[in-house]
């Protein structure tokens, strides 16, 4: 084990870090703990990602650690199903959540099936981050949520963290993790900060995490729509309506009994995200919820989701994303019904 | 001797499909760095020297730059979201353009910005993607323009279904599509060209080499020597050309569109140029590339070489060029104000286009989102 | 006009017809109709398509209306959205529901997204014919359900025909619409046959057609499942339940005032279908019940579906398949439940 | 002169990366069709002609024919789900697993199950995947070999992955990546040979040239005379081989796996073959193809173009031949009594291995499961 490797052991002390920052922490102190780590994608060298999550990898860990690519998806992902056949532990970035289609092949046909082919005798650790999601002001492509395409394909683990802490725990449990894990990066997220001493676990992969406890009902949530959430049970405190904010974190597995604990409790759910909402994983959320939390349920399980359209440019996409008052005109709905 | 060379040899036997490769290092050319006719250049045809031509092209190009510095000024004081920069590309832009008929098809990228306004697509309608304010701001079928393209590649194969279509349609219209160096290590680049090839279809697929794909340089996209190479494992003519001179790529693109129009099916070109601004004003290219190699390739600006050389021939004169300063100016000019104003903006438009008709769950949320902001304007002010 | 178009008009005797032959018959007379219309695709020529759905094309209208392509579906989807932008109306074929997959950028960015992109100036009347589902003992790969991730795609319709008389009467909807239709067929009921005169006519793409009426509960299906239903309601009349059966033939648009009509008044709906259960369609189905039908629901909305693990080999796809049995021990739960 | 011609005169001055195509219409051989040595052929090294080796190639083919004969049977009594048959394309398989060391990896087609029993996995296991009893039925990593892949070319990239993965571990081994000629005309082909140049890793790619996919010809597949061509386009050697010539595919094979080990990089191999029966025995050939095409390939069979030669040279004689047969027989035999018996099929199988544990939601699926059938066996009888 490397220097590094000892420095990413003791914790340093809390310092204001940026999400971006902590997923570039959890790369470096994971390819210093396991030289099988490797991280490859377009511009991820030199450059250090158009997000510059991959800053200074290269420099500090070599061309072999971390590498460029040429421009190919499918080639990246299958490079990296190889790879981690052959007993590496690649991480490969997908520039933007758009830009990930081209490797949808790769992802559904082997990186998701591989372990269940072989009866388990090859699993395939590779970690796919791909920053996604809207409100940054991306023109067309740059800002669409693919996480429903990726949780209805039986074998991969699906994770998206909301804060700083996550980024960094969720990323180094995917690494570890023996199965492939898409990791949904919320790029408007990438710069807030928060005071943070590394490393920091903040529990398994498949745990949900109650941001804000609350009684009169739940927002079920994850990744940029948590800090919406936030948002609205602030205000809705102010009249006096006690909102309990759930981070999923993880979709795939997904856990249910954190749900369950919270609508049996609150008897009323709304499932927010910004992908789109018709056949959306939200669906598979409201779904849920109404079929084991039946008997609980005091008013419809409402969504609010991002519009049954693309994904509009940027001086469109402040109406087109969910939002704090969306979020409180559920809220109604659900506390004026039953 | 290995059987490489043993096959080399027999590489003799060439067929008459079998197109030679340009991978020399040199590409084809017709001025050197300076403006002068080179020797052992092309020797282009005489209307393609022609003088007329050649202003015509000359005044494209300064057009171009001045085109592409106001939308970099746009960029830097916020009226637009985003902008690829085509400084230093210009003669691609315009070579490409001016070998188009009106009923051909051209396929641009985001970069290609400056071929719209050469196509006459007025610049606020170029401009509105990357304004943010619509994904396409003209209409593709009147211009014979399709939407710039973001997703790397993927517009080979609409220019190979256009193509396609003229074809079968008995018309002469012939579809160019615009590539990066980056984006000819896709999938679709391949199943373009080679279906392109397959089916003979009149598509000329241009690739403006300009050395990097945001910040990875060409030798980390290809091993080989020429990416006009590819062409001949599709059984297709490939070209290198020089892509700062204006001359030679008015020459090599002529060929090919004649050749696609003639019925002789598609060719793969590769200009050999630079982009000297970072990939957009969004990149820094201080991270990983030296400045120069940046001042290396101004001295080879495609601008300036046909402008000496037009000089020198006496076609162009300090009347013509303040002629061409003033043209310019008052274009930008207008550009200036046109983006000066902000159009007003409604949520309705993102329901209007999904489907010709819109389903009765898209009227339900248009509805919706009615009752929160009444009037977009309103919304749009938030 | 052609002959063979006013061939078509005129409807035929009734005769015992299979889906591919109806499938076959819509091309046909939608080729001789509008000289627009191409088929092509991999061995849709000489050889027919693999399923023998295009056969005799070709040798009717010739290779330049019906032809082979390389290989390359990403190729196949562009070179289609290219010929409709030019103006034809291009029916691509993709061998297998798998070998689509290679072709998603082209759909999820451009065939999806055209008309939008272009505020309307650009149609793209292309017509994407997926075989799908398993119960034919194929192999990997060739049993795939992948209809959830298309109609979570704003911009697409997405149908799939249950009977002989839909799937050419869907199938010519599609060819005529303006907007890119993904037509996905249930190979499983290829050869399925029916007496049927042609052309017919069984309404327009958005509406769900009711095969079986029913008081207790409604069994909400599509494609393949629908003729599961049918035996599972046969089998529950014997114990005196009887169940409807909702064909949805179309999943986008979706008939929400059928669903709504059917459970409104059975206050009980099954959902079901072939498709992985996780985050599939079903879970759309399920929550828009759950939260439309609130105050009629005598029970929660049940869904049985694909199991939630990569397609099964043959020896083990009857574990895997929803079949009456499965329908009916929901119906049971259903039934027992409030 | 045209700028073709031009820059084809250019192409002399071609550098070293730029290797010279196989595109002469006769490819690499060895043998003629009557298995005498073709003059102007290749020369072989010495070990490459060694006699025990033919000998075992020899061997090697008539087991592959015996095996791929025998599983024909197997699918016509229904004890396969689906085969598809190598016949005729023997020597691409002998050759291709006879190039390789135990610890280089080989990535299969669906086409390719010769390939699986020569490289020693047990029958029963190699076919699992056409019995339909699992994906896969063997452990990839004991055996060095990827599970056969279906999706056309998506195996290519895999096979980069292993090459630059044993690059980067300083490891000697090799990656041996087989596709069909359709498979060329997918996007992951061309992305797998591309990046593959880039990073130098030791991958051979092998594309086994059988005229046709499924129903489509070459000539629909690729407006080239040859798809060794291609590897130009990535600045990589590309080699035309007779793909029904085991002496001539065994040096070419020697060679690249040789280059590849010694950090030489990739190479593309297309070697030119024939599919003798249908593309499986669910297709009917007889749609597409003249029967006249089918008798000239068989008249190029490889196991007799060997055969012929080594009695010639005495390496061959009718006690071994008859040795041969016995050895063959005794397998059949083999595998008709393993695939006579039918395994227990049990439906926690479809739970046991999506994720390394499974989630709670798949526990509870596989109760419903169990619920409903209890023991798998009666399920496997219903
Ligand atoms: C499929 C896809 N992958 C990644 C991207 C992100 N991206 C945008 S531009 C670019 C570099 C393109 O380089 P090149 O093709 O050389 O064109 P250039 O920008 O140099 O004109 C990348 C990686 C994209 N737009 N599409
Ligand atoms: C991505 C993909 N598209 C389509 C298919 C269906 N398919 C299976 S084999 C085949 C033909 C392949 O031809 P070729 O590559 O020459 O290999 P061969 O079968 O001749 O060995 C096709 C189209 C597939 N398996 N994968
Ligand atoms: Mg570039
Ligand atoms: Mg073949």
């Amino acid at each position: 084990m490397s220097a590094a490797s000892s420095d990413a052991a003791v914790s340093a002390p809390a310092a204001p870090l940026t999400m971006a920052k902590a997923i570039n922490a959890a790369l470096s102190d994971a390819m210093a703990e396991d030289d099988k780590v490797v991280v490859f994608g377009e511009d991820v060298g030199a450059l250090g990602g158009v997000f510059r999550v991959t800053d200074g990898l290269t420099a500090k860990f070599g061309e072999e650690r971390c590498f460029d690519t040429p421009l190919a998806e499918a080639s990246i992902m299958g490079t990296a199903i190889g790879m981690a056949v052959y007993g590496f532990k690649p991480v490969v970035e997908m520039q933007f959540d758009a830009f990930a289609y081209p490797a949808f092949e790769q992802v559904f046909s082997h990186l998701a099936k591989m372990r269940n082919r072989t009866r388990g005798a090859v699993s395939v650790p590779v970690v796919v981050r791909i920053p996604y999601g809207g409100g940054i002001g991306g023109v067309e492509h740059h800002s669409d949520s693919s996480e429903s395409y990726f949780a209805h394909t039986p074998g991969l683990h699906v994770v998206t963290p909301s804060t700083v802490e996550d980024a960094y725990s969720l990323l180094r449990e995917a690494i570890d993790s023996p199965d492939p894990v898409i990791f949904f990066e919320p790029k408007r997220l990438y710069w807030g900060k928060a005071n943070v001493a590394l490393p920091v676990h903040t529990g398994r992969i498949g745990t949900a995490a109650v941001r804000r406890q609350g009684t009169h009902a739940t927002l079920v949530c994850y990744g940029q729509t948590v800090p919406v959430c936030m948002a609205a049970a602030e205000r809705a405190a102010q009249e006096g309506i006690e909102l309990e904010v759930l981070d999923l974190r993880s979709l795939v597995p997904l856990d249910d009994a954190a749900i369950e604990r919270s609508v049996g409790r609150t008897g009323r759910a709304i499932v927010v995200h910004e992908s789109v909402g018709f056949g959306g994983f939200g669906a598979e959320l409201a779904a849920r919820i109404a079929e084991r939390c039946f008997y609980q349920l005091e008013a419809p399980v409402t969504r609010v989701a991002g519009l049954d359209v693309p994904f509009p440019p940027p001086k469109y996409e402040h109406w087109y994303l969910p939002d704090a008052d969306r979020v409180l005109d559920a809220v109604d709905r659900a506390m004026s019904a039953g | 001797m290995t059987l490489l060379e043993l096959s080399a040899r027999d590489r003799e036997g060439a067929t008459a499909t079998a197109v030679r490769p340009a991978w020399d290092s040199e590409p084809l050319r017709y001025l050197d760095e300076h403006g002068a006719p080179v020797e052992g250049g092309i020797r282009p045809t005489p209307d393609t020297l022609d003088p007329r031509t050649l202003l015509r092209g000359y005044r494209a190009l300064r057009f171009a730059r001045a085109f592409d510095t106001e939308a970099t000024n746009l960029v830097m004081q916020g009226r637009l979201a985003v902008y690829p920069s085509c400084r230093g590309q210009e003669a691609c832009e315009v070579a490409a353009v001016h070998a188009l008929t009106e009923q051909d098809w051209l396929l641009p990228t985001y970069r290609d910005s400056a071929a719209l306004v050469l196509r006459g697509i007025p610049a606020v309608d170029a401009l509105t993607l990357l304004r943010g304010a619509w994904h396409c701001g003209y209409d593709p079928k009147q211009w014979r323009t399709m939407p710039q393209c973001t997703p790397l590649a993927t517009q080979g194969p609409h220019a190979v279904g256009l193509g396609l279509a003229a074809k079968l349609s008995g018309d002469a219209s012939v579809a160019l599509c615009f590539f990066g160096d980056g984006a000819t290590s896709e999938g679709d680049f391949h199943e373009a060209c080679n279906s392109a090839a397959v089916y003979q279809a009149p598509v000329v697929f241009l690739v403006q080499n300009n050395q990097y794909a945001i910040s990875v340089p060409l030798h980390k996209q290809t091993h080989a020597t020429s990416l006009a190479d590819k062409a001949i494992g599709y059984g297709m003519p490939g070209l290198r050309v020089d892509g700062n001179d204006l001359i030679a790529l008015g020459a090599v693109l002529a060929e090919a569109v004649d050749r696609a129009r003639a019925g002789g099916g598609p060719t793969l070109i590769e200009a050999v140029t630079y982009r000297l601004q970072a990939h957009t004003n969004a990149d820094d290219a201080a991270r990983y590339r030296q400045s120069a190699e940046v001042e290396y390739w101004k001295r080879r600006d495609p601008i300036e070489r046909l402008g000496r050389y037009l000089t020198a021939t006496g076609a162009l004169d300090a009347t013509v060029e303040a002629e061409i300063d003033e043209e310019c100016e008052r274009y930008c000019e207008r550009m200036r104000t046109r983006f000066a104003e902000e159009p007003a903006y409604h949520p309705d438009e993102m329901f209007e286009h999904v489907f010709a008709e819109p389903t009765p769950q898209l009227l339900a949320q248009r509805e919706m989102i009615r009752a929160e902001y009444g009037s977009g304007v309103e919304g749009a002010a938030k």
